[in-house]
């Protein structure tokens, strides 16, 4: 607690809040095309067909992609979490 | 126009040749749902109606108990097979539990 | 998700190009459906975009006044609720004279949301829900229709029912009332019943029976169900449709669906008291009376058990109708409520309850306004149901039954409009996707999921689609010639995509108005929000004791408990018509017998709305002939209509108007110490004349607040002290009696001959819309 | 034996100067060694507000120097006081402690030190400024529609000092020239608004006298019966701040009718009234609204300025004497403006209270800062003395353990409180990520769920085949 205020630098976003939209649209693209194929996948395969490895992999791609546009969605729209 | 008396008889008869054991089994719960359905009918209008809603969910229930129960034995008799597609009796069984565990909710919270 | 995207085979006609069709029909289905979800969810964005995320209109109001409390004290409170902020001194208990259902799904969603913590204002909850439902509709809409004809008709009626005015004008943003959630539950369990019917599965009439039961608790409507389920039995019965199935789903889904609805208060035993239900429960004896009968039959085949049957078939008939009759006289059985009647004979309301016929919901709907709601769909519905007649089945004869009906009913009543909008969007799209299958038959190369996604594209790119369409049709090498095949598709795409114009346009200019904000355009077309309503009842709520009763027409009761959270005398929940008349006689009295009737009354205040200033059409001026109607309805011996109109029997408010008219308390309300609005001064701009009586001093009330357009003005009504005059009370009790005994025979000899004509109405009042009743019957 | 007693005796006698001292420390007496040469004093009273600044011409009489001295208030006004403060020549800010002198239980002290001592037979001239809220009264008590208000203000008359003052002069700033009735006490002058006092020489310590003016004062009495602000952080950029007000007319109440003819006819209906206030919102506010329960309130006019960004509000209606109203106020600012770091500890540098309107009283003042999850070792600087409420949680959107919530109140707040606090946290960068994760996370599990149930499917319901179509 020794840091005076001078010693400091102002504190802005790490990610500039004017790409929050185009960050979004990309990012929730990718998201939901993953998503999409990971349904369809899911849907079309048999019992037999089915490989775990590929479910595993596209649905946590899927999720990370529309985790983090939802998450710049959210900022966009002012909810600031 | 044959006359009742002589067809009831042969109806028993058909019944108690075609029917099988399983079916007679439901249709002895059936004739008890319907006893027990008669004698909270009577009891009501003999005494009276009066916690309306005790007196219709148990009667209401003891109904249901027997259109379920009905409707279980359409859906196992082996003969309406063709009815039902796709329904088999341990389907039947399943949805009749179902239905009674719906039923029985409803009514403990409606008797009050 | 798991369950949308459950594998249905689809149409076995499609090869090639898509190896794999389950896979990329589900994903086309699953894309159309959430494209109608998105594009219903934006079409009735406009008021929120125009304005704010705001409740709109008057049952909304009580709608979210009544949710709100109950987020806030829990469910047990709400249900014993009883408000005695309303219809004073009487009170109202509020837990057993709604339906639950939106209170409940808007408090469940605010729950799991705040578990989730996610902080969304119940206000905001209020607000959308009725869009997202729209999404909802229009999956079980389409589940439905799939289950009728063709998952491609169903995508077509999803897309239909998703933005069509007839559904939108009652689910916009912040119209939040009970046909916002209850056509989502009338078109589910439609689709539950059908799939219990077709399966015969005990199940699926427990799934149609809870539907029915979320149905109930969200709208009076519910009778509906309860009538055109059993009509389609009954007719399946006459029809020699009888089945096992038949007789296990509805024996099933009437009982426990019985069962269920006796479990709304509001509800309550009426199930089995009122003439309205009957019908459910006769059939049902009849279907046991039939069961039975088949099953002896099925004993004995071989005996002359047909003409038995038909006759024991008849006689169970007759036997369960005429104990019905007989319940109803012996008085144990209600007979047919007055709003019921007012559905078969479209004048009883207007002799018998003139509250009901003051409406405008209620009253008989116009031609124009069947193709101002449906648009094409109303020209095309005619198609699908006749094609569901020519290959008609167990199903497509209640969805021919449904039609029926709903035509009927959407005639007698604009409200009931919305009933028929859900199945004119189902016979619509089957008609739709037969008309395009019959165009693109021959083409083996179009399958049926890229046919759906013409629907989808409608909505959105409608450019894309011509390109597409046209290039997989084939040289003309059978029945229809290329030429006339791409110009029929065409057509359709005009037709449709006149079809989505229409529906953006009616929703956003005639359905998206909250009407508590208007909007006035200056010459140069900039907006001004007239915002009068919230400044009324914003002062009400800050500058006046907590205690405070507010006398107003019952149209704005429940606004001022939402918005002014003070205690009102009367509100749209209009369960107490002499109660009504009482309020409406104190306006339509003049002063001193009002002010008897106020302090009878324990009034505080008094507050009108008058349209004079901006030219708004809906103020109580142009009301108050309904004020004196149902006043009279209660009172004839001091209210006489014809004394409010003119000699000529014209309802006007200059000088020619009639005395009575120019001394009542409503008048002089609403013109005192108005002067400004035009030129010249004091000239009333709604009704295009200058007020007949003016310069007047009120003696019992002093003006509270007006608001900055005069559109609501708040009367104080004063202490028996604080009269200008010397207090005389038993002297002025009198003289207005007198006044109006030694008037009256001068004043009625007049008009004797045309005595009690029902007046003109100059410049007929456009009501309000919106002034509706809770309850549907 | 002895030594031990010794001991224990030494330890007790200690304990007891400690005690003493520590009672002590906000127990004064008067210095004789004081003396006030000369007051100059302004009361202005064009306001709601009661503003006196008085410049003080302190003199050294005794033989040590002086490190502080004593201002005092008198025991009618002194709940009354909001605000007060004292400068030296250089206009630096001096310390006060709050303090009472025995005998003196009525009135209420301060100690001021001073950041030079004043010499020997050496003088010190001093700025105090007080503000006093409430302290004018209307009378009469209710107007109607069209009259004017007229309040009543009593004070006194003499600078109220512990010390002997030798000349004081005082100056009534009343910005009309209207006064109804004034004490009359020789010498006085009265001219443009203001009323001229003085000056009176010799006058002894603690001397009161009455000082009534009875004059129309029109300007807005408005009072913010409460103030809550609400300030959320957010490491992604943004601080949100709300203001929920509650204001009242407190001057004179409306009598009779409230007549929107009148109103509307003539421009002048009303002066007592209230149409319109501004607030001033900080440069770099976006994003704001106006609403109460019912809704946006869409009279509002909003303009950028340079430094500041000028909010013209509109209440719902007038404010009339006795009408009260409320709202919220919200908007944003970006992170840059107000926190400051370096590394992973945090520094939020933010006024606890905002202007409302000019002349502001706010009855009660909550602040409370949402800071973001995971913030730890917070320590909070205040400018002025307040209450700290009991710290919180807060749960939001995506918040899993919730966010430390900084409450605190303060009574009789105005304008002149206007100053920054300071809240230190410590919070890891990589907490940032818990967010989006969590999102992450939650979908994973549902297409988790999608898998499981997949490969589920068709066990539970064996007996019935797919034939569901």
């Amino acid at each position: 607690m020794s840091l005076e205020i001078e010693s400091m630098v102002r504190y802005a976003s790490p990610i500039n809040p004017a790409v929050f939209p185009h960050l979004t649209m990309l990012l929730l693209g990718i998201g939901i095309f993953f998503t999409a194929w990971f349904f369809v996948y899911e849907v079309t395969s048999t019992k037999s067909s089915r490989d775990l490895f590929k479910e595993l992999l596209l649905s946590l791609v899927a999720a990370l992609f529309s985790g983090f546009g939802i998450l710049f969605l959210l900022l966009w729209v002012g909810i600031y979490v | 126009m044959t006359s009742l008396a002589s067809v009831i008889p042969k109806l028993y008869q058909e019944y108690t040749t075609k029917t099988s054991k399983k079916l007679k089994i439901v249709d002895a719960y059936l004739l008890y749902i319907f006893l027990t359905a008669v004698i909270q009918f009577a009891y009501c209008c003999l005494v009276g109606t009066f916690p309306f809603n005790s007196f219709l969910s148990g009667f209401i229930s003891t109904v249901s108990c027997f259109v379920l129960g009905v409707c279980l034995r359409l859906q196992v008799n082996p003969e309406n097979k063709s009815e039902f597609q796709g329904l088999s009796a341990e389907r039947g069984f399943a949805d009749f539990i179902f239905a009674h565990l719906v039923l029985h909710i409803v009514v403990i919270n409606f008797i009050g | 998700m798991p369950t949308t995207a459950e594998t249905k085979h689809s149409n076995g006609r499609n090869k090639g190009i898509f190896n794999n069709t389950t896979g990329f029909s589900t994903l086309i289905t699953v894309t159309v459906l959430s494209l109608a979800w998105l594009a219903g969810f934006a079409s009735r964005l406009f008021a929120v975009i125009r304005f704010e995320s705001i409740i709109h209109e008057f049952d909304p109001w009580f709608n979210y006044r009544s949710t709100a409390y109950m987020v806030q004290h829990g469910f047990y409170n709400f249900l014993n609720w009883f408000d005695e902020r309303a219809w004073y001194p009487l009170g109202r208990i509020v837990g057993g004279t709604v339906y639950p259902g939106l209170m409940i799904t808007s408090g469940t969603i605010h729950w799991i949301l705040h578990t989730l913590n996610i902080p969304i204002h119940i206000r905001d909850i209020c607000v959308f829900l009725a869009p997202i439902f729209s999404g909802l509709t229009a999956i079980a809409t389409y589940l439905l229709t799939s289950e009728l004809w063709s998952r491609g008709a169903g995508l077509f009626a999803a897309c239909f029912i998703a933005i069509v005015p007839g559904y939108s004008s009652r689910s916009v943003a912040g119209s939040y009332d009970n046909e916002g959630i209850a056509i989502f539950a009338l078109q589910f369990t439609y689709y539950l019943w059908l799939k219990s019917i077709k399966s015969g599965s005990i199940f699926w009439s427990i799934c149609t029976a809870l539907s029915y039961f979320y149905m109930v608790s969200a709208w009076g409507g519910y009778v509906f169900i309860i009538n055109l389920i059993p009509l389609h039995v009954f007719v399946l019965l006459i029809m020699g449709r009888f089945s096992q199935r038949l007789f296990v789903s509805y024996t099933v889904f009437y009982i426990i669906g019985l069962l269920l609805s006796m479990q709304i208060p509001f509800v309550g035993f009426q199930p089995i008291r009122t003439s309205e239900h009957m019908a459910a429960s006769g059939v049902f004896a009849l279907l046991m009376a039939v069961g039975a009968l088949k099953y002896l039959h099925s004993l004995n085949p071989k005996g002359q058990w047909k003409q038995l049957l038909i006759l024991g078939g008849l006689v169970a008939a007759g036997t369960v109708f005429l104990a019905v009759v007989l319940l109803t006289y012996m008085g144990v059985i209600a007979p047919w409520s007055g709003r019921f009647y007012s559905l078969w004979d479209t004048g009883y309301a207007k002799i018998h309850i003139p509250i009901i016929a003051s409406v405008s919901e209620h009253q008989p709907t116009t031609w124009s306004s069947f193709f101002f709601d449906l648009h094409v769909l109303v020209c095309t519905f005619p198609v699908g149901l006749w094609y569901c007649i020519k290959n008609i089945n167990d199903e497509r004869v209640f969805v021919a039954l449904y039609a029926l009906s709903a035509v009927y009913f959407a005639g007698v009543m604009v409200r009931l409009m919305l009933t028929l909008t859900p199945v004119v969007c189902v016979l619509a799209g089957i008609a739709f996707s037969i008309l395009l299958d019959l165009v693109l038959k021959e083409d083996e190369m179009q399958t049926a999921p890229v046919e759906t996604e013409d629907s989808k594209n409608l909505y959105d790119k409608a450019g894309k689609l011509k390109k597409r369409t046209p290039e997989p049709v084939p040289a003309a090498d059978s029945g229809l010639g290329m030429n006339v095949r791409s110009g029929t598709l065409i057509a359709f795409m005009i037709l449709l995509m006149l079809f989505s114009v229409h529906c953006t346009w009616a929703t956003s200019n005639a359905y998206s108005s909250p009407s508590i904000v208007l909007a006035s355009y200056g010459n140069d077309g900039s907006r001004k929000i007239l915002d009068d309503f919230r400044e009324a009842y914003g002062w009400l709520s800050q500058n006046t004791a907590e205690d405070a009763r507010i006398m107003s027409w019952w149209d704005y009761g429940y606004q001022i408990a939402g918005m002014g959270n003070r205690t009102t005398l009367v509100d749209n929940n209009t369960w107490n018509n002499s109660h009504i008349a009482l309020v409406g006689k104190a306006m339509a009295s003049n002063e001193s017998a009002a002010y008897d009737i106020m302090t009878m009354l324990d009034v505080d205040y008094v507050l009108v709305i008058f349209g004079g200033a901006i030219g708004y059409s809906g103020d109580d001026i142009n009301k108050f002939i309904w004020m004196v109607r149902i006043a009279e309805g209660e009172h004839p011996k001091e209210i006489h209509e014809a004394d409010y109109f003119t000699e000529r029997g014209e309802y006007r408010v200059d000088s020619e108007a009639s005395k009575t008219m120019l001394n009542c308390l409503m008048y002089k309300l609403s013109y005192y110490r108005y002067d400004s609005g035009g030129s010249p001064a004091g000239y009333d701009r709604t009704r295009g004349a200058l007020p007949g009586h003016r310069g007047f001093q009120l003696t019992y009330l002093e003006e509270a607040y007006t608001t900055e357009h005069w559109l609501v003005r708040i009367y104080r009504v004063k202490k028996p002290d604080e009269f200008n005059r010397p207090r005389l009370p038993l002297a002025k009790r009198t003289i207005p009696t007198s006044n109006n005994l030694s008037k009256k025979p001068a004043y009625d000899l007049g008009p004797m001959t045309s005595k009690r004509r029902k007046g003109l109405l100059k410049n007929k009042p456009t009501l309000v819309k919106g002034k509706k009743m809770t309850k549907l019957e | 034996m002895m030594p031990a007693m010794a001991k224990i005796q030494v330890l007790v006698l200690l304990l007891l100067y400690i005690a003493i001292q520590c009672g002590s420390l906000n127990v004064d007496t008067i210095s004789s060694d004081i003396k006030i040469k000369n007051v100059d004093r302004s009361i202005d009273i064009s306001s709601q507000l009661v503003k006196i600044t008085s410049k003080v011409t302190l003199e050294n009489t005794g033989k040590v120097p002086v490190k502080n001295f004593l201002l005092s208030v008198e025991g009618g006004a002194k709940s009354n006081l909001a605000f007060i403060s004292a400068k030296d020549q250089n206009n630096k800010d001096l310390r006060l402690v709050e303090t009472t002198v025995k005998g003196y239980d009525q009135v209420k002290f301060w100690r001021v030190e001073l950041k030079e001592a004043i010499n020997v037979a050496s003088t010190a001239i001093i700025g105090t400024e007080s503000v006093y809220t409430k302290a004018l009264q209307p009378f009469p008590t209710a107007i109607t529609q069209q009259e004017d208000q007229l309040v009543k203000y009593n004070g006194n008359l003499y600078f109220y000092s512990p010390y002997p003052v030798v000349s004081q002069k005082t100056n009534v700033v009343l910005n009309t020239k209207s006064v109804e009735s004034f004490t009359k006490i020789k010498p006085f002058s009265q001219q443009d608004g203001t009323i001229a006092y003085g000056s009176y020489s010799n006058i002894s310590p603690f001397t009161e006298k009455e000082l009534n003016i009875h004059y129309k004062n029109n300007s807005p009495f408005l009072t913010v019966t409460r103030l809550a602000r609400l300030i959320e952080v957010s490491h992604w950029g943004n601080i949100a701040i709300e203001e929920t007000v509650e204001i009242e007319h407190t001057g004179a109440k409306l009598k009779g009718p409230f007549s929107r003819y009148d109103y509307q006819q003539d421009h002048h209906s009303g002066p007592a009234s209230v149409r319109s206030y501004k607030t001033f919102l900080p440069a770099s506010a976006s994003d704001v609204y106006y609403r109460d329960t019912n809704g946006n309130i869409s009279t509002s006019n909003m303009k950028v300025k340079k430094d500041s960004v000028e909010l013209d509000l509109r209440p719902r209606y007038p404010l009339f004497g006795g009408w009260r109203s409320h709202y919220t106020l919200g908007y944003n600012v970006p992170s840059y403006e107000y926190l400051y770091h370096s590394g992973n500890e945090y520094l939020l540098k933010m006024r606890a209270v905002d202007h409302v309107f000019d002349d502001m009283q706010v009855d009660e003042l909550v602040t409370k800062i949402i800071l973001p999850e995971g913030s730890t070792n917070i320590v909070v600087n205040f400018p002025f003395t307040v209450t700290r409420l009991s710290d919180s949680l807060h749960y939001t959107y995506l918040d899993t353990k919730g966010r430390p919530v900084i409450t605190f109140t303060k009574q009789n707040v105005v304008e002149n409180h206007i100053q920054d606090f300071q809240i230190r946290y410590t919070f890891p960068r990589l907490l940032m990520l818990q967010e989006p994760l969590l999102v992450v996370g939650f979908l994973y599990t549902l297409f988790l769920c999608v898998i499981i149930y997949v490969r589920l499917d068709f066990s539970i319901h064996k007996p019935e085949h797919q034939h569901k179509d």
